[in-house]
């Protein structure tokens, strides 16, 4: 043993406990209980509509958490509208996630927002319920529980469409895209393909002032036109 | 086509009143020491703030601010403007109440106090940190004026902390089974993300220093997780809690985001390196060169798989290059910074800078990156940047390959 | 002989208020991004400040604020915690207004704004600035409790600027007849200090930047030179003017102060190299120690002739001595991190650091320096500090060799 | 020449004039001018006595002008007081400085201390003077200038006092005293020769509030005797 050995005590059953809540894919984590759609739906009307839509639609202060998913998704596993030529939109939580675990240890660690880890055990199953039921996956007389919850896991609408990537993943792997180290003369397009809106030239303040006053260079006074 | 009148100071006939008349600051007397206890900067420098970006996200509280990188030197990030991102806000947590604890797959679960952490051997590294959403905004096309949101979310300081593998060294993990950690965040998200075993054990370190204090609370005062080349969101700040396991968490940031859409639907999950970029940081988008002539071109590179070798920097839209000196020390998943000679004759010029890492990865174009992972990908945009110079020494963001 | 009770968390049968009791901060929303643009320190690191030592001036515009050593880590000190010298108080300069002048023995004297040095080719280099003076209170007995006091003189940081040696070479010196320069500053006092050409040549930096960001004003905003290796006062603040000339000046800081008094009532004049020093920075004295068993031992080492060889640590007076690790990255005139491990039994110890630079020299015993210079030098005492750690667990400055 | 040869422009004649006020050791740089004793002593009592006392003797804001040296000094050019045998409790500017270029230069660009630069230059000649007066190096009915500065200089009571010592000057120098590299079993004498003396304890403040609360030592709380 290495002289800092004991250093720190043993942790308590009861500590570990009260800080190990995460859930797993695998369930593991996940405590008993069970809500129906039901007792989740008045939870989401009194905790969570404010934010998020009565209908998990909203959009005013973050992504919505419902939309976007189709009965079929459910039977494959794999969201439709995420490819390319579906043009939806939006990506809404529950187009993208395939396990419904991470629903609902999110919801227990860290919502209400404002409140986070206030909820009951079975009130994070209900309105979990209620979510899913949104979104079609369960149906409005379900009750979401620790016993059943694995098989709500085989209609998630994404269930399918994670890959893992190993070489984005490992400091040593070697990434999908890299570059030739040409210096002359080198094979480009050359023209500008985008450039920023020029109703876009105020809409982060005024450059002028987020520049320093002395240096080499100054930053754009937005409030007028560009230079001629 | 005539530039921005300033820079050079204009005499006249006798001189400047800037030499001729003396300044108070030369003929009184000054303020005394300690007049400020702990200093800040000048009140001439308060144009360089860290911003958020009008209308990127709906509550400041799960926000991102960038760092002014236009108006920064050298490798450390100054703390006051370390870039921040919060999911649920930030907090000053009393220090001597604070608790990590490390349970899981080992033989001994254990609490450590501050008191306790502080006492281990520790290290002081240097590392950059960079949100893996850094640049997300450009997959598509220009969307934003300046490198403070082009490239912002980043920043690199000096780490003080005990390497994790010391901790789970005493802690005993269990070698057959374990196989990654999952940390934990003492705020309101109670932030969690998976990390592989191989690199719990490698180089993370649990910080508490930052650029030779305490970190401060906006990055997770008293203690953070520093994971050397690895997406900021990993680096879990008000870190509580660290649990050895066998199976990946697919947490709320490693399974809804911090995902990467792909053209074909899928998602790519766990891509937490930060592969080698870089960009030019000064002339760059939204500033105006003062004059014709010479400039020292600047800015700085990093990769989160190694060291830097070389930084190539284009005038001509990526058609010839030339290597820029760098500046030391270079240490591995830090920033370099890059100096190049320019003299800019007052036509058009687009400025590009393409950084070579120590595994021989060299910085892509954002076009080779669409073409393998679309447009739509939001993290780890780690393209070459593209600065336009007009004739009216305007310098503007644009894409060009 | 118990020490301090703290440091361990006395859990109690079930656990921890602090674990079982969850916190506001895990409980709530934080605050939001950008709430301070440029942020500050947490509350509850405001006992470490800049501060003077009483007694020792009688003026504060012409006195020293001290550098907290005791709680800072890795080898940037931060920029609000730099130590202080004000000759005649600090300003915070309008940086459009000033102005560089280099004349005297060149073919072409120049005035240079900020806008035309900051257009030049620029470094950035990791370097320590050490006063002259710093632990001139301890050439004779002890006479400070904490090594904020004894040490606190010291700070070390990244600088950006131009070379001197580029700006010298754009004037063209007369290189027959040039053989100094003079560095002035444009504060009240407008300090000057002869500096040797071979020296201005070399790694002499005429520096904005520091850590990133410009220059504070308390360290000359928006310019002073950086003079590696050299005592502090030579790293003229305000920076204003640099003329070249043929001999040196024999300016009040080079003639009345900074002169080292030998024990034959000569002063020693010109002697500027801050040589090769240590000094454990925790446990140091004013501490207590919080129990008995394994402490991280850490401080600071370096040198103004190059970099940081080895550092040795003795726990026994002097008398035993162990190589110490050091923390990258070892940088030529910048301060290098070293730690050891260390176990405390409980009874009296004397606890030493000895560095060894890249020249070969070994930091001396203070009286070794006596021997030579006396106890009346006031500056350039880089004598080992020693510290004794006693059964109750404080830690006090004492002299042992 | 370098691309970056032309940024920055030419000094004038005028601006060299208005900054390069620094006087040398052999006078380069010193104006034409002159001051008589008394009327130094007027400046000196309007402008300087206030701080530094009325005969340059005041310990107050800073360490006394005047004082320690004798007519032997002046003869010598070394003052006697400073050897270690003297045991002379102070060591006053008269006592160190060597060059009287220095004074001149000094006070020129930074003194009053409250307004630096605003003397004229026959008010420098004046009040250095009055200073060398109150030394004993002039008499009362002298007037300094530019022509008889040099003789000045050589009655100056420690202008042999100064060694130049290059290897603390040059970074490539070797020092004078160093260390060898013993690790065991090192000579050494041991005992504790010097402590702070228990009545500083309290000296610098209350040193608990002068370190962190955390961590792996605290501060000593000095309104408390040493624990036991
Ligand atoms: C005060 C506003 C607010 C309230 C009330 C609130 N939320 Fe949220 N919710 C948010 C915000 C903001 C986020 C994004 C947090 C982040 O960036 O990590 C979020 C994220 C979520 C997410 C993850 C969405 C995603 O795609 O990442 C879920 C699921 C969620 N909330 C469910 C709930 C539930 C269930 C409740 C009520 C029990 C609730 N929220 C109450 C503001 C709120
Ligand atoms: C308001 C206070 C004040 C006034 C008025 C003042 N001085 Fe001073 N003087 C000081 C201080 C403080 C210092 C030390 C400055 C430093 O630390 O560099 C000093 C330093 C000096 C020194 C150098 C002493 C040394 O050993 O370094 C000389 C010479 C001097 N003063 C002369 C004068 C003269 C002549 C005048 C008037 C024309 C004058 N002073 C007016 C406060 C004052
Ligand atoms: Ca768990
Ligand atoms: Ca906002
Ligand atoms: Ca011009
Ligand atoms: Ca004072
Ligand atoms: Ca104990
Ligand atoms: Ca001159
Ligand atoms: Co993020
Ligand atoms: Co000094």
């Amino acid at each position: 043993n290495k002289p800092w050995h004991d250093i720190g005590r043993d942790a308590k059953p009861a500590e570990i406990k009260a800080w190990d809540i995460d859930v797993r894919p695998d369930f593991v984590g996940l405590p008993k209980g069970s809500g129906s759609v039901s007792k989740g739906e008045e939870v989401w009307v009194s905790k969570c509509a404010s934010c998020h839509g009565d209908f998990g639609e909203s959009n005013e202060v973050f992504t919505p958490i419902v939309g976007g998913t189709t009965a079929k998704d459910i039977e494959t596993g794999r969201v439709a509208n995420l490819r390319l030529e579906a043009h939806y939109p939006q990506r809404t939580t529950l187009m993208k996630v395939a396990t419904v675990s991470t629903l609902w240890d999110y919801i227990n660690r860290a919502m209400p927002w404002n409140a986070p880890k206030s909820l009951s055990t079975d009130e994070v199953y209900g309105v979990l319920a209620y979510i899913l039921h949104l979104g079609n996956i369960v149906p409005a007389d379900f009750v979401l529980s620790d016993q059943n919850i694995a098989d709500v896991q085989k209609r998630m609408p994404n269930r399918n469409g994670m890959v893992f990537y190993e070489p984005l993943w490992k400091v040593n792997g070697k990434g999908d895209v890299q570059n030739t180290r040409c210096m002359k003369n080198c094979p480009i397009e050359g023209d500008i393909k985008s450039m920023l809106p020029e109703n876009m030239r105020d809409a982060h303040g005024n450059l002028i002032e987020q520049n320093r006053i002395i240096g080499p260079v100054r930053g754009w006074d937005t409030t007028q036109p560009p230079r001629k | 086509a005539s530039a921005v009148v300033g820079g050079k100071a204009l005499a006249a006939e006798d001189g400047e009143d800037a030499i001729l008349k003396l300044p108070e600051h030369t003929t009184g007397l000054g303020q005394p020491v300690a007049a400020r206890g702990y200093g800040m900067p000048s009140k001439w420098e308060s144009n360089l703030q860290r911003r958020e970006s009008p209308g990127l996200t709906r509550v400041s509280q799960a926000s991102v601010s960038f760092c002014p990188l236009q108006g920064l030197f050298g490798i450390i990030t100054p703390s006051g403007l370390h870039f921040e991102r919060h999911h649920q806000g930030w907090w000053d947590i009393d220090p001597s109440q604070h608790r990590l604890m490390v349970h899981g797959l080992v033989k001994r679960p254990r609490v450590f106090t501050m008191d306790d952490l502080m006492r281990l051997p520790s290290v002081s590294r240097i590392h950059f940190i960079e949100c893996g959403a850094n640049t997300a905004m450009e997959w598509g096309n220009v969307a934003v004026p300046t490198v403070q949101y082009t490239h912002g979310m980043i920043s690199c300081s000096e780490f003080t902390g005990v390497l994790l593998s010391t901790l789970l060294d005493m802690c005993g993990i269990d070698r057959k089974k374990a196989k990654y950690v999952l940390a934990e965040g003492a705020d309101g998200s109670s932030m969690t993300r998976t990390i592989d075993l191989e690199r719990a054990l490698d180089d993370v370190i649990v910080a508490w220093g930052m650029n030779g204090e305490m970190l401060r609370p906006e990055n997770g005062y008293p203690l953070r997780l520093v994971v050397p080349g690895v997406q900021g969101v990993s680096w879990v700040k008000y870190l509580r809690r660290i649990e050895v396991g066998d199976q990946k968490w697919a947490t709320k940031d490693e399974a809804v985001h911090y995902i990467d859409l792909m053209p074909d639907g899928t998602h790519r999950q766990y891509t937490g390196i930060q592969e080698c970029k870089s960009v030019i940081t000064s002339p760059s988008g939204g500033q105006t060169l003062l004059d014709r002539g010479y400039y020292n071109v600047t800015g700085l590179a990093w990769s989160g798989r190694g060291s830097i070798k070389a930084v190539d920097v284009s005038f001509d839209g990526g058609r010839n290059w030339r290597p820029a000196r760098l500046e030391g020390p270079i240490l591995p998943k830090a920033f370099t910074r890059f100096n190049i000679d320019w003299v800019w004759d007052g036509k058009p010029a687009i400025l590009q800078s393409r950084a070579i890492d120590s595994t021989g990865y060299v910085q892509p174009k954002i076009n080779q990156l669409r073409a393998v992972r679309g447009t739509r990908s939001i993290y780890h945009n780690n393209a070459i940047q593209s600065w336009l110079v007009s004739e009216n020494g305007e310098v503007s963001n644009v894409q060009v390959y």
